[in-house]
């Protein structure tokens, strides 16, 4: 399900995207591209308002100034639904999983344009309606397989380990058939063998389906290993924007993110 | 209750509420009646105007009084204490028990106020803290607010009677302010209610523990991390939330003459809106809240046939929750 | 002293039917959308009164004249929906609590509505139906109480309305709204329109509210004001939490139990003055709200896994 | 408070005995009536004295069927219309359960339609509201509503015919009028304007104060601007108790100029309205050529019981029990059908007259079977076909000293 593409234009475009809070200024001109496909690495120290950013990309913020182009239409300003319904879908920093429904029910949520969610179909095409639901369960079994929660599937959200939780709310993303992906720290609290297996499963769906992936990452191994690209931001800035191997050797970044602790990541 | 409705109500992290930034929202009030006064006596006549004022600040009185204790309440412990009307009532009718021992009506009203505040506190304990640390939805407090108002309500009623009661007191003598006339007693209970606002809202800004309610009501959690005894706090809470209600009972009672024990509950509308117009949380907004909806009741008589005077209260509510949400001296994120 | 008199208990049957569709409209928004709507009387008002106003006024027959009071009741709850839903949880349930006043006040006083003289004379076509049911009934041997063909016609469209909203919550749509209950942000960021659901919960709550004030319509035969007070509302939050938080069926358990003791309670002999016997009525009820809400906050039917994850 | 109790606890014991001991006696009735009575919600002020009104013509039918030999027994239960028509059915229902075989009550309107069209029509159980307005005749209530208080329409001209009787003619008189906002109050209103400019006169307001409202002044202040000739306050005892005390502290406002209907009638004004408000005030109270003994006796065996002060028409609802009892002792039976029929011939004009000063006598004459034509307290009750009384005689009163003072009767049919 590859999106048609204009050559060379990236999915996602943020020029001088500001906002402020009271007298803090959470970004400042921050300015960046996301190619199709790419898996870009979002790094900066904490406070850098990287999660901002992401608030602001997915409309769950309003930016003061600025645009967020996404697939050549502007999409800041729009109300988070209507950017998820674009193809953009966001995991929070804090997982946000519905505690009090089964971990099926939480993924097949994710499902878009479900005709069972309008009462006015419900209640007419009673078939469109059984059609979506098995497509959308058939896709969540297999997710849930993928994420090793299918054993889990009936049992509340709320009683998963915080590392499922996060596995969950990830998969529950893909089930939008998303074609960008923003990440808020996916590996926090995951133990490194799931890991492992979450972010082949990010490039598995990179080659297979063209997904695009934008994740904020504080372990360095992984954004060397695993981003094909790195946005560096600083004090509500983007100071540098490149592949990896660049980004380790840029003394702006030193100074803003490495350097600032004196020894080499 | 909801995760979502929690997060909706989180603790406000609106800005925290400094003396200085609240005067001006004061005097820009203060401006805006006194400008609504005189554009209305150019149309009704001063003399119409300015009974209607006089009759307006006799109930800003009590409702203003009133509505203090709950705007704390509501601020601090996210409780709609449906019960605070009938503590107006407990006040009101401890007076009437403790006067019947042989008391005179004024110090029978202040042993009444003491007993109402500690019966709050007593609430507080017994109901309130509990729930607290179960932590418990907003809904459930809400439920159990409910049942506390009937219970009161019914226990007065029980051994009171339902019938009307006269206070006793001179209602009739009325002083000749110029062109204007007011009761005695409504004077009194004017001067008192005005007198305790000015008392109320000094001691949250002065004194220390003013400060820490007002801190505790603007964000509870950040409160605690800066150390203050939040328990101590709340208690206090509940103490002046219960003795200002008692007090706003017996300035009622004494204000109108006779009462049934209905008019706690009748009147516990009326200081929502003066809470919510006034700010959430706010207690000087409590104060002005109070002053607007008196005023403005009194006001709409002069326009309106007297039949609409209980909706106005409400229009105002509802004009000022899609207008100006956070109120007059509100902190904290109305919008969910 | 019977206190097993048919008439009484066919009559509290039918007051608990009332309470019940009522009540199914608060738990949609409370339980399954964690909307705290205090207005529910203010719905029923409005539907009620535009029944009988389109009967008695405007000369429709009942048949139309009850869908079109419910499209009216919808309407309203869709504009106070418009107008205060991005409203903080608890600034919402004032707004409404305030609307239900207003609405209260304005039928006392506007001439429009009869003033507080009421209408009457709506329910002629009901009482044709409700005689040639009692004559088919007593055929049957249940002639007995003159009310039993309002008894059979508020349970069916009780249970009707239940198996509705329990169909609704299983479908996506109802994994949608309690979605939205759990965490509106979080809902929002999956692409679903919270907005749009908050005002279709609140319109259907409308709705049923109108159901109920049919019923409420029928069993007084005369339309006032004050037959639709917030207390209406708050005995209604009452059936709920006793029936269980986000059970639909609890409802129905909560309101027959509820209105079987406030009115069985009316039996109570004690060496007390009627007065005093009515208050302690009441000190009853208000006592059962408190300890449920503080020791089984879930209620008889709710799901006590539910609330601890939520809480 | 405790005079009560002991006396109920006595009651009781009655009714348990009444049920053995009808075994024993040839034809010992023993006849229940049933109290719906506003005890909570939004009109429980009205509550404690219409209870108190119906127990102490209970006990006084009880001395006098004792006295007079005549073998009745009469015990009362109650329930709580809590001011909500849907609770006033449930309520009947469940006096009709616990053995009433006529209610007296409900206080308002709505209510008593509700009860009449849930239940009492249905089961013939006679229905005595205190509710007055009109509305009430617009169903089919197959003779088993009677109220022993006058129509809007009939004391409307009894009030303008008061007015006019002390201002002299009305033309060009300006009557200031203030009602509380429900059925009662709206009712009076109406008829009254539409008696008062018919003749010529001018009407100010009517200005309509909300019960629940805490102040008056500014309502009071619009009664007596322009300085009307003359004002009448429709209202009840408890909001009159505020409304009152605002009218004194305008200032203007002249309580001689004061005409107010029966539901402000009190042989002694309750302590909580200040005198200064109806000193020398008239008004207007359903009549009867006894009406002075009726009222002294009703008055004495009121401050005998002790307990809450008068509020509004508890003298009707002492004649209203009073009326089930003789009619009872006509039909020999606490059957509530049989009960129904005989209420006219307890109230039929022209048959020998009885009063509550000779309740005794009554007794005896309607057991032993001749029909009888009973006064009443608030008035003589020849009832019309639909229950309501058709005799319009009214008691036009006088405020002296807190003491009410009748000093004119008046037919207002006229």
């Amino acid at each position: 399900m590859t999106a048609t593409r204009k050559a060379g234009e990236p999915i996602l475009a943020v020029s001088d995207v500001t906002k402020r809070f009271g007298g803090l200024l959470a970004v400042d001109r921050a300015t960046f591209a996301v190619a199709h496909g790419s898996i870009t690495a979002l790094i900066g120290p904490n406070g850098a308002g990287k999660t901002t950013l992401l608030d602001l990309v997915s409309g769950y913020d309003r930016p003061d100034f600025g645009a967020v182009r996404f697939e050549g239409r502007r999409v800041d300003g729009l109300a988070s639904y209507r950017v998820a319904r674009r193809g953009v879908v966001r995991t929070f920093q804090l997982t946000r999983v519905f505690a009090a429904m089964s971990v099926r029910d939480n993924m097949m949520l994710g499902a878009q344009r479900h005709p069972g969610e309008g009462l006015h179909r419900l209640a007419f095409s009673r078939a469109a309606v059984r059609r979506a639901e098995a497509a959308a369960r058939e896709r969540a079994e297999r997710l849930l397989r993928a994420f090793a929660l299918d054993a889990k599937a009936s049992e509340y959200a709320g009683a998963l380990s915080g590392g499922q939780r996060k596995l969950l709310e990830f998969a529950r993303a893909l089930m939008a058939k998303p074609r960008l992906v923003l990440l808020d720290e996916p590996m926090a609290g995951v133990n490194r063998a799931l890991g492992a297996k979450l972010l082949d499963e990010v490039e598995r769906l990179r080659r297979e389906e063209g997904m695009t992936f934008l994740f904020i990452e504080h372990d360095m191994d992984i954004v060397m290993q695993r981003a094909d690209r790195v946005v560096v931001m600083a004090e509500g800035q983007v100071v540098a924007e490149g592949p990896p191997e660049f980004i380790r050797r840029d003394q702006r970044v030193i100074d803003a993110y490495l350097g600032r602790r004196g020894n080499a990541a | 209750m909801t995760r979502g409705l929690e997060a909706a109500s989180g603790a406000p992290p609106g800005a925290p509420e400094r003396r200085f930034e609240s005067i001006p929202a004061a005097a820009r009030l203060a401006a805006v009646l006194i400008a609504a006064a005189i554009l209305m006596s150019f149309a009704r006549g001063p003399i119409a105007v300015g009974q209607t004022t006089l009759n307006g600040l006799v109930s800003a009185g009590y409702l203003a009084l009133g509505a203090v204790g709950l705007t704390l309440v509501f601020g601090t412990l996210r409780i709609i204490n449906f019960a605070h009307g009938d503590l107006l009532t407990l006040g009101a009718y401890l007076t009437f028990g403790i006067s019947a021992l042989g008391l005179p009506f004024w110090p029978a009203a202040a042993v009444a106020v003491a007993l109402t505040a500690v019966i709050a506190y007593a609430l507080d304990f017994i109901i309130w803290e509990p729930m607290r640390r179960a932590r418990t939805s907003t809904l459930q407090l809400f439920l159990v607010a409910i049942g506390l108002a009937i219970v009161i309500r019914y226990t007065i009623q029980f051994f009171a009677g339902s019938q009307v009661r006269g206070v006793g007191q001179d209602v009739l003598t009325s002083v000749n302010l110029g062109p204007f006339h007011l009761g005695a007693l409504q004077a009194l209970v004017l001067v008192v209610g005005v007198v305790a606002i000015a008392a109320v809202g000094l001691a949250l800004a002065f004194t220390r523990l003013g400060k820490q309610i007002r801190a505790l009501s603007d964000n509870m959690a950040l409160a605690e991390v800066c150390g203050i005894d939040t328990r101590r706090a709340v208690r206090l809470i509940w103490l002046i939330a219960g003795g200002l209600a008692a007090l706003a009972g017996v300035l009622y009672a004494a204000a109108v003459g006779s009462v049934n024990p209905n008019f706690g509950f009748f009147i516990l509308l009326g200081l929502f809106t003066a809470a919510v117009l006034g700010g959430i949380g706010s207690a000087y907004g409590a104060l002005a809240g109070g002053v607007v909806i008196g005023l403005a009741q009194e006001w709409s008589t002069l326009f309106f046939n007297t039949r609409w005077k209980p909706v106005v209260g409400f229009a105002i509510l509802i004009v000022m929750l899609l207008v100006m949400p956070r109120g007059i001296f509100g902190g904290g994120r109305a919008r969910s | 002293m019977s206190f097993f008199d048919l008439d009484f208990w066919v009559g509290v049957g039918i007051v608990a039917g009332i309470y019940g569709i009522f009540t199914l409209g608060l738990q949609l928004n409370v339980g399954f959308t964690g909307l705290i709507n205090l207005g529910q009387a203010g719905f029923m008002c409005v539907g009620a009164y535009a029944m009988g106003m389109l009967v008695v006024d405007a000369g429709w027959p009942l048949g139309l004249a009850f869908p079109a009071a419910i499209v009216i009741a919808v309407a309203a709850g869709a504009l106070v929906g418009l107008a205060s839903l991005r409203l903080r949880a608890d600034y919402f349930g004032i707004v409404t609590i305030a609307f239900s006043e207003i609405v209260r006040y304005v039928f006392q006083n506007a001439a429009f509505a009869g003033g507080n003289q009421g209408i009457i004379g709506y329910d002629a076509e009901w009482r044709a139906f409700q005689s040639w049911a009692s004559e088919r009934l007593a055929a049957i041997g249940l002639g007995e109480a003159a009310e039993v063909p309002l008894l059979v016609a508020v349970w069916a469209t009780l249970l009707l309305c239940l198996a509705a909203l329990r169909a609704l919550q299983l479908s996506p749509w109802g994994r949608v709204l309690k979605a939205i209950r759990e965490d509106e942000d979080a809902a929002a960021a999956l692409g679903k329109n919270v907005f749009a659901f908050k005002l279709q919960s609140l319109g259907i709550a409308a709705a049923l509210a109108t159901i109920a004030g049919f019923f409420l319509a029928m069993n007084v035969t005369y339309l006032y004001p004050s037959e639709f007070d917030p207390s209406f509302t708050f005995f209604g939050y009452a059936v709920l939490i006793l029936g269980g938080f986000a059970s639909y069926g609890g409802v129905v358990v909560g309101a027959v139990l509820l209105c079987a003791l406030t009115e069985g309670l009316r039996f109570l002999d004690l060496p007390l003055s009627a007065g005093q016997a009515g208050s302690l009525r009441f000190i009853i009820v208000g006592l059962i709200l408190i300890c449920l809400s503080m020791f089984r906050p879930q209620g008889l039917l709710g799901s006590k896994a539910e609330m601890q994850l939520r809480a | 408070m405790i005079g009560r109790r002991s006396l109920l606890t006595a009651m009781m014991a009655a009714a348990l005995l009444g049920g053995l001991s009808s075994a024993r006696a040839t034809d010992q009735v023993s006849l229940t009536i049933g109290k719906l009575l506003e005890l909570t919600g939004p009109l429980s002020e009205t509550g404690p004295s219409q209870d108190k009104a119906v127990s102490i013509a209970i006990d006084y039918a009880n001395q006098s069927a004792a006295a007079a030999g005549v073998p009745l027994k009469i015990t009362a239960v109650s329930a709580d219309a809590q001011g909500d028509p849907q609770a006033a059915l449930s309520a009947a229902r469940a006096l009709v359960a616990k053995g009433a075989s006529a209610i007296v009550g409900p206080s308002i309107t709505p209510e008593s339609i509700a009860v009449a069209n849930g239940l009492t029509i249905q089961k013939k159980v006679t229905l005595w509201p205190t509710g007055t307005a009109m509305r009430l005749r617009t169903i089919k209530d197959e003779g088993t509503i009677f109220r022993t208080v006058p129509p809007d329409s009939l004391q409307a001209y009894a009030l303008a015919a008061a007015l006019t009787d002390k201002m002299g003619d009305p033309k060009d008189k300006l009557l200031s009028i203030a009602y509380r906002n429900e059925p009662y109050g709206e009712g009076l209103a109406k008829g009254l304007v539409a008696a008062w400019t018919a003749k010529g006169g001018k009407v100010q307001g009517p200005v309509v104060f909300d019960p629940g409202q805490a102040t008056f002044d500014s309502e009071a202040q619009q009664v007596v601007d322009n300085n009307p000739d003359a004002y009448v306050v429709i209202d009840y005892p408890d909001t009159f108790a505020k409304f009152g005390a605002s009218l004194v502290r305008t200032g203007k406002y002249d309580a001689s100029k004061l005409v107010v209907p029966d539901a402000l009638a009190f042989s002694t004004v309750p302590s909580n309205i200040p005198p200064q408000a109806l000193e020398g005030a008239r008004g207007t109270r359903g009549g009867s050529d006894m009406s002075t003994e009726a009222y002294k006796l009703f008055d004495q065996l009121w401050t005998k019981a002790g307990g809450v002060e008068h509020f509004a028409l508890d003298a009707n609802s002492f004649d209203s029990t009073t009326l089930v009892v003789l009619a009872a002792a006509a039909a020999h039976s606490a059957d509530a059908g049989a009960i129904a029929a005989k209420i006219h011939d307890v109230t039929r004009s022209g048959a020998p007259k009885f009063g509550p000063t000779t309740l005794g006598e009554a007794l005896k004459a309607a057991w032993s079977g001749e029909p009888i034509d009973y006064v009443g307290v608030a008035g003589a009750f020849e009832f019309a076909a639909n229950g309501d009384p058709t005799i319009s005689r009214f008691d036009i009163y006088e405020y002296k000293g807190g003491k009410l003072d009748v000093i004119k009767q008046i037919d207002a049919s006229k």
